[in-house]
């Protein structure tokens, strides 16, 4: 049997499934996987985590160099964000210049991490119109079990959270410190399954779905980011009410951001 | 929304509650839509929206490039947009970004929500937007005249798809914003619309506004993009009007 | 009937036509189509023409940006000239790196700008060695119809003869000036159909000839730049009676140049 | 062995003959290898080792991409070893650099060399390593994941390769250099074994040794490859002796 | 031509008409053509010309890469023109510019107005030039080396292909630019010739010229091809004069 | 026949012979093929060699310019070594970005080149920190008989010892002089064909064998690079008996690399 024909009756079934309120992992339409974040995860990188969502993996590693800022931003630092889906992760992913998927999650991502000013940019200028620091937030997917964009922001977010500035080994201070966070964007991705709209998909929801529908969300009450991908169409309401769902499960993933401090 | 660290930032909103080129809130600026404007694509339109100007062609349904896209059951949409070196005040480099990759991908899916696919298996339809002049909004504007350009072409759909940014700057919630409004305001929110279902098939935000800000927002796109629509059926109704040897004048 | 078959008995068709003295669309074979050159079209360009040649559509666009001279040129500006035939224009147009033919475009387009010397390159340089001014001439097919580098010139030289230097915006003096042009270079393409040699040949007479000639001509009487392409030979009196050919049809293009200065 | 006009030297071997990190010069760093560390690949290896994070997972045997590399006779084995961004101290530009392909090249040949790839006609075996943190080592900490990740996916293998990089530093012979030992020693020469046949199928050396020396490297590092084997058979075991739903936690 | 504000411009033409290496107007530089001079290519031929040292190698008929230029009723004639790293005053990056695709085109279309094609459908016929060392002319010299491999072979033709660039320095229509004459010179025109027909498959212009000027560059050019396309004769009659083994010392 | 049946068969006849101690030329074990090294081959670089064994033919050409020297080696030079395996030079070689094969070519000969300290880096720094030579090593192979490796280094180190430094060119010093050479390293690369190894493989013993080993020595009795490419294995002692043989075969081309200089 190919396996577009697995899919095609995969999809059948969770579809079937949803009509009936049910997952097949046995979650309620507003269930999340369980959550992991281990920041510190790679000593090289300024900051770094290991996020898990269910048998989804994402590491993300942050590294700062002075260099120069942007000539329309004379006063900011500059901020970087890239994922890589590497063929590693899983068996759909082949070796080659991004793809359109792995762009797309490193521009939600960059968006929400830039729209919160997670980081205070204005704080990463050495010297205005000269010398600034750049931040790189690399994302690397291990285990690709659906939901990256959710994963890829919590890991960055993570990262950041734990990054310290290397301005000693830089010859720009005398001594590291701490990158401060200011605000902490999480997002928050639904899939429409017939009419159900559920959180968190798996990677056999994603290709199951009639649409997805991705919303960040600051511990302010603001949304900092949307994004809605794949085929398929959401009402205005339907976007209204998973915007409310978003805030719950971020504010939840929020607390677990800070805890991973410790 | 790039202006951290930037250098002058405009007054958008006066006191009276008119934009810097003196609309309202809710009001769109002058659009103009000629469908079938290329003679050698199988459907055309070029769009002229405040101060953008796209040109979007649509080839096939036609043999799948690069073959390995095929897919058995449907057409593949394949959407790419691109911006002229010339249409932004600082010059962009030619070839494709990040950026731009982003939004041909939405688009296609946008697209690829409406369209009949199913009618033409193994085939590729193949849509071209070139954003000539820009000035805030060309995602739309690009996918407004693409959409033109696929009925130009006879691609049957579900419905034309308008489209039509909206945005918060100055503290207010407003309809299709201009490049100023674009830099220095907080919130820009593409979206497009399914007429008939009332459903968007696009939807992106950066920036950030409340949860009331939004609902507003939404609630403004949907009545920007009903205006955007009789526009479009009027631009196919003009071409349909003409004969095709002077359609593309 | 594939499109192969159809293009081959087009072809026959043409040739056929061409023994005749006659063409497909009606054309003598020094008739040139139509021209028309709209100088300003894009706005945000520092100057910019559409020109159309029949059904061809080319739009140039001119920008202007202060950059650092070449090491062996010190003492001049930097002319840079890029044709894109992005397959909006046509059906025989793929996505991806610019292929041989719109290399070939760019390139001699580029060389009768020079060539002419159009612009007076020195004119462009602010401080030797240190700083001048780069000027990009991009240049985008829009709709195929045959003849691209006739219309290719065409547009980049009316763009330029419109285009203003942004002095101001770049903070290099106090006002924007108008471009100086000194010379009008216009290109005039000729292709073999059997012994015929017809001017300004459509995209079926370009599939269908034996060679292509290109002369340029500028308005002081010299030729500044000629290219033989495709599958194809002329002998050298061909070539003889086509460049006085392109010195007829140059001027009349100049007139338009100008006048669409007005 | 990039020293040439650097800055500071610091001491590899103390006079007590300790190395940098106190090992003597026939001490492996700690090692520690899981087996079956990701969910989606056919086969996966984690291995810690020293200050290095590598990740290997295999996929295969599976159609060849791109199709020109396919054979009639066997399994084509393709490798790609990349480092991450933030694995080093100097941030690394994403994408393939000449280093990373020459490694993937003799990492792809050295399997090439012990599975039985004339079992799979037409397909590929696909390999890739991800250096996650770096130390020093990490081709034969990539090859020792992949050995595992390899025996994971059930791929019939003549033995597995254990590999390990002896080398010249302080003046000594040393087995598994660090960082340190590496940027400022004499000579790196990292190796894979066969346990079974006693024979290499990687060897590559930079550096300078004379060929006394070298003999005495050979020894050392099969002596160490023997050492790697028996804990990465230990990690086989462990994945084994595990129900597959808890083996990747 | 590209000496607009360039720094110092030599005396091109003595007031007794020599030229800067003390040709005559009409004179060609010494030309040596070994056809054959490699053993892997299906015909060779090293070109010393001036101080220009060009290698050309031709393969085919043989199958077409990438596939999908194949075409069903003749041979497609391939190109590539190159120029070593090493070959120019100035280090050239490796890899191909826009110039030299230009080339590689120009030359492909020369050959394939007079291979007959027709004989090989769905083959390729793979042109390779090296330029080792270049010094004003390499275009032509490699159009005469790549002709000369061909016939070596033995790929079926109207005729051989000799080129040259005849051109204005100095003020006057001079043969056969060297270096400082194109570099500093008013117009160069390269072409080549079908000695047979009388007719011209290269010819491309740069820099100025008058039409009197031209009608006399192109007599002198053709003069100057018939030249060149004796000593490309003699090079094959040397050729098929020893024996293949001695052939390429 | 196809060409995979041709080559199956000359594998199977390559490998029988080797059997019986015998080779397809007529060589033994260990016989070199003829060498010649063509000094100043190219006038245009700053140093150049045309090697042939047998009928391999490589060519090197050094170019050096002023450049900037790496943050973590201010006082030297810069050492950059490139191989082109050229579709030119063989039927098996195709056009497009570098192969692995042309990669693992180039980094063997730049790490032997540069581990015996062939020149003095850092005799080629100018002001530390800011300005150094940087010296490339262009390699470009001709014919491909086999055994690149070899000839690609002997070209390389052949035409270093003939290099000048072009300081008067470049305004750094008042006269050219000559590159200073302090070793030279000779690569010599043996086969695996059977359970003989042999010497100096040609392009057909190459495709037989089962695993190929590369040594590299310098005259002062170091070995300075080593590399085990293609499939199959060697024991610690094979290994250790073609060091013995490289050192040879070394010794008596680094007589040929001096004599090549009169």
């Amino acid at each position: 049997m190919s396996d577009e024909v697995t899919a095609e009756i995969l999809t059948t079934h969770i579809l079937d499934l949803a009509g009936q309120g049910k997952r097949l992992d046995g979650r309620g339409t507003d269930d999340y996987r369980k959550v992991s974040i281990e920041p510190g995860f790679v000593v090289t990188a300024d900051g770094s985590a290991l996020v898990r969502i269910g048998d989804t993996a994402v590491l993300a590693g942050i590294k700062l160099e002075p260099g120069k800022p942007f000539a329309d931003t004379p006063n900011a630092g500059v901020l970087t964000t890239n994922a890589e889906l590497i063929p590693l992760s899983s068996p759909t992913f082949e070796p080659g210049p991004p793809q359109p998927g792995a762009i797309e999650v490193s521009r939600v991502v960059d968006r929400a991490i830039r729209a919160a000013e997670t980081i205070d940019l204005t704080r990463l200028c050495v010297t205005p119109g000269e010398k600034s620091w750049v931040c790189y937030v690399d994302i690397h997917v291990l285990d690709h079990g659906g939901n990256l964009i959710d994963a890829a922001l919590l890991a960055g977010v993570a990262a950041l959270t734990h990054a310290t500035v290397p301005a000693k080994r830089f010859e720009v201070g005398d001594a590291d410190y701490p990158l401060e966070v200011l605000h902490t964007p999480v997002e928050c991705t639904f899939v429409r399954l017939g009419e159900a709209i559920v959180v968190d998909p798996t990677f056999d929801e994603e290709r199951a779905c009639q649409g997805r529908l991705t919303v960040a969300t600051d511990e302010t009450g603001r949304i900092v980011a949307m994004q809605k991908g794949l085929v398929g169409a959401f009402s205005p309401d339907d976007v209204k009410s998973t915007v409310e769902r978003a805030f719950q499960h971020g504010d939840r993933m929020r607390a677990m951001i800070r805890g991973g401090a410790g | 929304m790039g202006s951290v660290g930037a250098k002058d930032v405009p007054v958008l909103l006066s006191p009276e509650g008119l934009r810097i080129d003196g609309r309202r809130v809710n009001e769109l600026r002058p659009i103009k839509i000629t469908a079938g404007a290329l003679k050698h694509a199988d459907g055309s339109a070029f769009v002229e929206w405040g101060a953008n100007k796209v040109m979007a062609a649509v080839y096939g349904p036609r043999e799948v490039h690069p073959r390995h896209l095929q897919q058995n059951t449907k057409a593949v949409i394949q959407c790419k947009y691109n911006m002229a070196a010339f249409s932004v005040d600082e010059r962009k480099r030619p070839g494709l970004d990040r950026r731009s990759q982003e939004i041909s991908k939405v688009i296609a899916e946008a697209f690829d929500s409406v369209v009949f696919a199913e009618e033409f298996p193994r085939t590729s339809i193949d849509i071209y937007i070139e954003v000539l002049q820009a000035n805030a909004g060309t995602r739309c504007a690009g996918l407004v005249a693409a959409s033109v350009a696929l009925a130009d072409a006879g691609i049957p759909m579900a419905d034309l798809l308008p489209a039509v940014a909206v945005g918060k700057a100055g503290g207010a919630i407003i309809l299709d914003l201009k490049k100023e409004e674009d830099n220095f305001g907080e919130a820009d929110l593409p979206m497009a619309l399914v007429p008939q279902s009332g459903r968007l098939v696009l939807l992106q935000m950066e920036g950030h506004m409340t949860r009331e800000e939004l609902a507003t927002a939404l609630d403004l796109g949907v009545q920007g993009c009903r205006g955007i629509y009789e526009v479009m059926k009027q631009a196919l109704r003009d071409r349909y009007a003409v004969a095709p040897a002077e359609a593309s004048a």
